[in-house]
This record gives C-alpha cells, structure tokens and sequence, in this order.
C-alpha cells in the first residue's frame, strides 16, 4: 500500500445543461475515514462521486488528490482510485472469475491467488465460474465490490454499494469497507440504508439541494443528525 | 453611434452586392464558348472558397477545442461550419447547372467535384450532429474529432479520384481570362469575401449569446438555490 | 513496454472471448452479410464480364455495411453496465485500449468478410487466379483496417450522442469513402477490368490512409475519452 | 422547403426534353444559380437574425429578472 491519500474538493460545482447539480461544495477526505455522503434524491451525491473518480469534470473549482489537481492525474494517481457505481461495469459474458482477472490485468495485480482469495471474501467461490449475466443483483454487486477492491485503492468510493444484498451481504460488505479503511483507504460511502451506513461512518458529508449542509465527525446519532439537516 | 456605423457598413455592403451583380449581369463580356452560363463562376469560385475557408475554421476551433474545452474555440467551430455548409450548398447547386449546360451532364466523377461533395456530406454530418445528437459535452467532443478526421481527408479524396480519372484537362474557369472578366472576378470574390465575415461574426455572435443565455440561467438558477 | 503489451493483450482477448461466447455481434454482421450478397447478387447479376466488373464494388460495399454494424456494436457490451467507464478509470494506456479495440474490431469484420466475399464470387459466377484472390484479400485487409482505424474511435464517442446508430455510418462512410475509392479501383485494376497502372500504387494509397489515421486516433484518442 | 426541392429536381430532370435549344437553358440555369444563391444566402441571414433578436430579448429579460433578485437580497 502507497503513501495514504487525502482528497479535497476547493469549491467544487458541476452543471449539467443548465441545472447545477452540485454548488460551491468543500470537503475533504481522509485516510482511514469512513465518510457517508448523504443527502436526499438530487442533492448531487452521485454527481460528487462521479467528480472524485475523475470520469466527470468540475464546471467550477477544483478536486485535490493529494496535492495534484484532478486533471493532472496520471494512469498510476489512477490506478489508485477504487470506484463502485450505479451500474455494475462488469462483463456480462465473462464468468466472475474472468471479470475479475481481467480487471487485476489492467492493474497490473500479479498476484494469482489475490482474485482466489477475493472471490472467497464475498462468498462468490461456489460460482467463480458462471458468467455474470447469470447472476442476481445481489451476487452483482458483491463481484463489483470484489472489482473495486481488487487493486486495493487508496480512494474507495462506494455509490449504493448495498443495492440488492441480503441482510448477510450487507454485513459483509459492510466489514470489507471498514477492513479498507482500517488499512487506510480514505472511503465516501452513498446508501439509502441510514442505519447501515451509521455503524461504519466516522464522518458525515450531508448534501442538499447541490449544497453542503454540514460536514464533520459523527458525533450522536447519524439518522436523526440527517434529519435535523436535511428536513428541518 | 455604434448602431451607426454598424448600419453604414450594411448599407456599404449591399451597394457593393448590387455592384457584384451589376458586374455579372451588364458588365463583363459573354464567354463565347460557354455562353451566358460561364457567368455563374463569379459567385460559384469564391463560394468554393468560402465553403473551404469556412471549414477550415471549424478545423482550427475544433482543434482548440479537444485541447482545451473552451467555449470560444467550440463556437468558432460551429459557426464555422455552419457559414461553409451555405457556401457548400450554392457550390454544389450550381455547379451541376453549369455543367448540364456545358458538358451536357450533371456531373462528373471528377478530382475537384468528387472532394467537394465529400467534404460537403462530411461537414453536413457535423451539422446533423451538432442540431440532433443532443447539446451534451461528449457530442461538442465528438464533432470536434470528426472535424479535425475530416479536414485531411480531403486530401486523400483529391489523390484517390485523380488517380482514378486522370487530371481533368484545363482549370475549369479556362486559361487566359480576359481582362473585364478577371476585374469581375476578383471585385466578386472581394465583396462576398466580406460578405462571408459579416455573417460569420453575426453567427458566431448568436452562438455565443446563447452560450451566454446559458451560463446566466445557470447563475440564475444558483442564486435562486435551485 | 511489458506492461504496456500485456494491457493491449487482455484487452483484445476479453473482447474476442466476449464475443466468441455471446456471438452476437459476428452472428449479427455475419447474417447481415448472407443478405446483402443475396440483395446484390439478385441486383448486379448479368453475364461474366459485367459480374467481374461490378464484384469489387458489391464487395465494399459489403465491407461498409457489415463493418458499420460490427462497429456500432462493440462498444454496446463496454456500455451494456457501463464497464467502459472502469476501462477509462483503470491505469490502462489509452493507446492501448484504442489499439486493442481497432484489432479486435479488424479481426470480427475479417472473419465475417472471409465468408462473404467469396460467397459473393460465387453468386456472380466469378473464378479468380490465385495471383487475384490474393490482391484481392490484400485489398480487403487493408481497408477494412482502413475503416477501423477511423470507425473505432468515433463509435466510441458517439455512445454520448443520440441517434448514434444513425449517426455512425453517417459520420463514417464520407470520411472512409478513400478506401472505397481505393479498394475498388485496386482490385478493378488486379481483376484487368479496369484501366490502370499497377496495383500496388493503390495499395500504397490506402496503405497511407491507413497510417494517417491509426496515428491521429491514437495522438487523439486520451483527450477523446475523458470529460 | 423539401417539398421544393423536389420540385425543383423535377423540373431539371425533365429539362431536356423542354430545353428548346441550348442558349436558352444556359439563360434558364444562369438564373435559376444567381436564385438558388440569394434563397440560401437570404434564409441564412435571415435565421441568424431571427436567433440573434430571440436572444436579445432572452438575454434582457434574465438580466433583469437577476438585477431583482439580487436587489431582493
């Protein structure tokens, strides 16, 4: 694992057409930190996420990695960024197995039994060998988490990690996100599941409207801090 | 005092519109192989350029775009294309009708013909997509590749369909232009040269407004807190 | 280098054990390519010499449509779950991607072009010599990389426009119309039904093309990808 | 406007058999240029005129509507 990495956002906002989905918004996110961004329907959440992984641009201000702009990052700063989003990003005809070894191919993971052992991890051995086309959400989303994880990122950035697990796939997920953080991953996790996301977040991220309702540490109770915030 | 000048200018250029015609019209001699029809090339040549220039302006702010994003570079682009696409079309209107009635066909599968109507069907295709494809950041992009891929194609299309015809004989004004012709000529290439500016800012002008129109809603919409 | 190699290599075998599972996309243009010989062949069949003239002409054509399909389609199992976003987001040199995306659609609209053009000779009750079928495949193969090297790269961008399967042989077809030309010409020349200097001057015109625009998608083509 | 294009395609394709003698085609497809130049031209200009008032009276209104509302606040 490289140098732990902090990412900040400088007044960061994005306009899609002529709606701005997400206004002056400042935060920062540590290593080692679990930081739930919350906020309701079209508070910009995923647009943030979407920032952080680099695949959209700021209209206006700037995300840090580190002390790099965004848009100075190279293949290795890349490299570096672990990224689950609204859809899977896996390969339908390819069986979780190939998924995953093609992914640890593009990061250069030499390790053969890292895929193994990862498979293992979220319970996916028994259909190591089915194509992903087969699999429910459920098994879906743990083969995309197995898939963010695999080159073990120092940035984890988790948009609804949780659609489609059962009370068991909750909870591993859950332990591989604070595992993540515990080795120093600097983690923004998104779920509609507030009680889920209040056992793991050390810091909360609480967005409205486009705009930043608070940021800190949790301190209390994560749900009814949400709703003082977010409906008050 | 600004709209003054601006209407002084307009006033200019139709005189000098109405001039260009009188020329083509009253003043310059009938070619005596072609006929009245020869009289077309004092509009149809310099559209050919202007088409070409037009073009190669959405070249230029094409580049500019992929490497920087700017807004200015993207509207230089489109109103670049969208001032050559006129031009391109008067060019391959009438250049069929002077050749149905010199070379007794509508067309020929000839150098200069063949990458004008390439280049005119490639632009068209940037202009299809720049009106329907959606305003979004990714087709700004890709009509800016399309562009910048289109541009050197020309010069394959010219080798490729020479190669294929053999150079047609003798430029298609004719050699040895008689005097009055080539004052018509060059005084017509001039006034529709300025013509081509006046629009293309008027254009450009109207792309940026709108980018302009844009952003304030945006601020608008910022202020408001959405 | 290494790594650059084994990035290129993962990428091409993915795509070609993608697609060798789902099939779709070569069953698709491979289909398409039956009924386009069947429509040509009823349209352009006539006594041998004019069967020998028009085949190189029903031939790219066949190469246009089916590669404009074969195009189109590559980039649907990257957007299918939005893997292509992870492809833009992993360390992977872009050239790489582009470069392995190029050979992989080059390789789907060979295999597919290999059953049809003769299949086409056939219908036209054509018979080649050896010297011709091989400037004939020689043509093939360089514009079809002609095409690809120009049809990936914009397949890529137009999954942001709308009417993309439109737009795409639209944008395409006058920027290749070169091969075309080329192609045609070419193997006019080698089958001696039409006037000409030698062959391999066309196979130097398309050859170039071919450079030209493999060089400026790949100097292009990491500004093409990213917002 | 298609509509008269095709019309105009129609008229052409048939001009031979109309076309008395030459020089009267060539005098027909000299003007018939000079119109399809001044049509094309014309709905440019005109276009762009009509885009560049539409936005003119878009760009005064909002500027408006914004001096309100920041004179609300």
């Amino acid at each position: 694992m490289s140098a732990p990495l902090t990412v900040r956002a400088a007044g960061v906002s994005r306009v899609y057409d002529e709606e701005y989905a997400l206004i002056d918004v400042d935060a920062e996110f540590t290593p080692g930190h679990v930081t739930a961004l919350l906020g309701p329907n079209g508070a910009g959440k995923s647009t943030l996420m979407g920032l952080l992984s680099t695949l959209l641009r700021p209209s206006e201000g700037v995300i840090y990695f580190g002390e790099t702009p965004a848009e100075r990052l190279d293949a290795a700063a890349r490299a570096r960024i672990g990224y689950v989003g609204h859809k899977t990003m896996l390969y339908g005809p390819l069986t979780a197995r190939e998924n995953l070894q093609f992914f640890g191919q593009l990061y250069g993971q030499r390790d053969p039994t890292r895929v193994t052992s990862l498979l293992a991890r979220v319970g996916l051995e028994g259909d190591a060998d089915r194509p992903a086309a087969g699999f429910s959400r459920g098994m879906a989303q743990r083969l995309t988490l197995a898939r963010a994880l695999l080159p073990r990122p120092d940035l984890l950035l988790l948009d609804e990690p949780l659609t489609g697990l059962d009370r068991e796939g909750v909870a591993l997920a859950l332990d591989m996100i604070r595992q993540a953080a515990l080795e120093g991953a600097a983690v923004v996790l998104v779920s509609h599941d507030l009680s889920a996301t209040a056992t793991i977040a050390d810091r909360v991220l609480i967005l409205k409207r486009g705009r930043r309702r608070f940021e800190g540490a949790v301190q209390g109770d994560l749900v009814a801090r949400y709703h003082q915030e977010v409906d008050g | 005092m600004k709209n003054k000048l601006y209407l002084a200018g307009l006033a200019l250029l139709s005189v000098a519109l109405f001039l260009a015609h009188w020329l083509v019209f009253v003043y310059v001699p009938t070619e005596p192989i072609m006929g009245v029809v020869q009289r077309i090339f004092y509009f149809h040549v310099p559209a050919a350029w202007l088409c070409y220039l037009g073009f190669i302006i959405t070249f230029i702010g094409s580049v500019g775009y992929i490497w920087n994003r700017s807004p200015r570079a993207d509207a230089l682009a489109l109103a670049g294309a969208d001032i050559g696409l006129v031009f391109g079309w008067i060019v391959m209107l009438t250049g069929p009708l002077w050749a149905r009635a010199t070379w007794g066909v509508w067309w020929k599968w000839e150098p200069r013909l063949t990458s004008m109507a390439l280049l005119v069907l490639i632009f068209a295709a940037y202009w299809v997509l720049r009106r329907y494809g959606g305003g979004t950041e990714g087709v700004r992009r890709f009509g800016a590749v399309l562009a910048i891929f289109g541009a050197p194609n020309i010069a394959f299309v010219h080798v490729a369909v020479k190669k294929w015809r053999g150079d047609h004989p003798g430029g298609v004004v004719g050699g040895g232009l008689d005097p009055d012709m080539r004052l018509a000529f060059f005084i017509c290439l001039a006034v529709l040269q300025v013509l081509f500016i006046y629009l293309f800012i008027e254009r450009y002008r109207v792309i940026r407004d709108e980018e302009a129109i844009g952003a304030l809603r945006r601020r608008l919409s910022r202020l408001k807190g959405r | 280098m290494s790594a650059w190699l084994s990035v290129f290599w993962a990428i091409l075998a993915k795509d070609l054990r993608v697609e060798l599972r789902s099939k779709q996309t070569l069953a698709m243009m491979t289909l398409f390519g039956f009924v386009l010989t069947a429509i040509l062949a009823y349209g352009l069949v006539s006594d041998p010499a004019t069967n020998r003239v028009v085949y190189p002409g029903a031939l790219w054509i066949a190469l246009l449509f089916t590669g404009a399909l074969g195009i189109g389609r590559t980039f649907a199992q990257e957007a299918a779950f939005d893997a292509f976003s992870a492809l833009v987001l992993s360390p992977a040199p872009r050239e790489a991607i582009l470069l392995a995306k190029i050979l992989g659609n080059l390789l789907l609209i060979l295999m597919v072009m290999a059953l049809v053009a003769p299949l086409i000779a056939v219908m036209l009750h054509l018979n080649f010599t050896g010297e011709e079928a091989g400037l004939v495949a020689l043509h093939l193969l360089l514009s079809a990389l002609g095409f690809v090297v120009v049809g990936t790269p914009l397949a890529v961008m137009a999954t942001s426009a709308r009417f993309a399967e439109v737009l795409l042989p639209l944008v395409v077809f006058p920027l290749v119309s070169p091969v075309l030309i080329s192609g045609v010409k070419g193997v006019g020349v080698a089958l001696g039904t039409t006037t000409g200097d030698d062959p391999w001057s066309w196979i130097q015109l398309t050859l170039a093309f071919d450079v030209v625009y493999g060089a400026g998608g790949l100097l292009l083509f990491s500004k093409m990808v990213s917002e | 406007m298609n509509l008269s294009l095709s019309a105009l395609a129609a008229l052409l394709m048939v001009s031979p058999a109309l076309a008395g003698d030459l020089e009267e085609m060539r005098f027909r497809h000299l003007w018939i240029s000079y119109g399809i130049i001044w049509l094309l031209v014309s709905a440019f200009t005109y276009a762009t005129w009509r885009r560049a008032k539409a936005n003119a009276e878009e760009l005064a209104h909002l500027k408006a509507k914004m001096a309100e509302l920041e004179a609300s606040k």
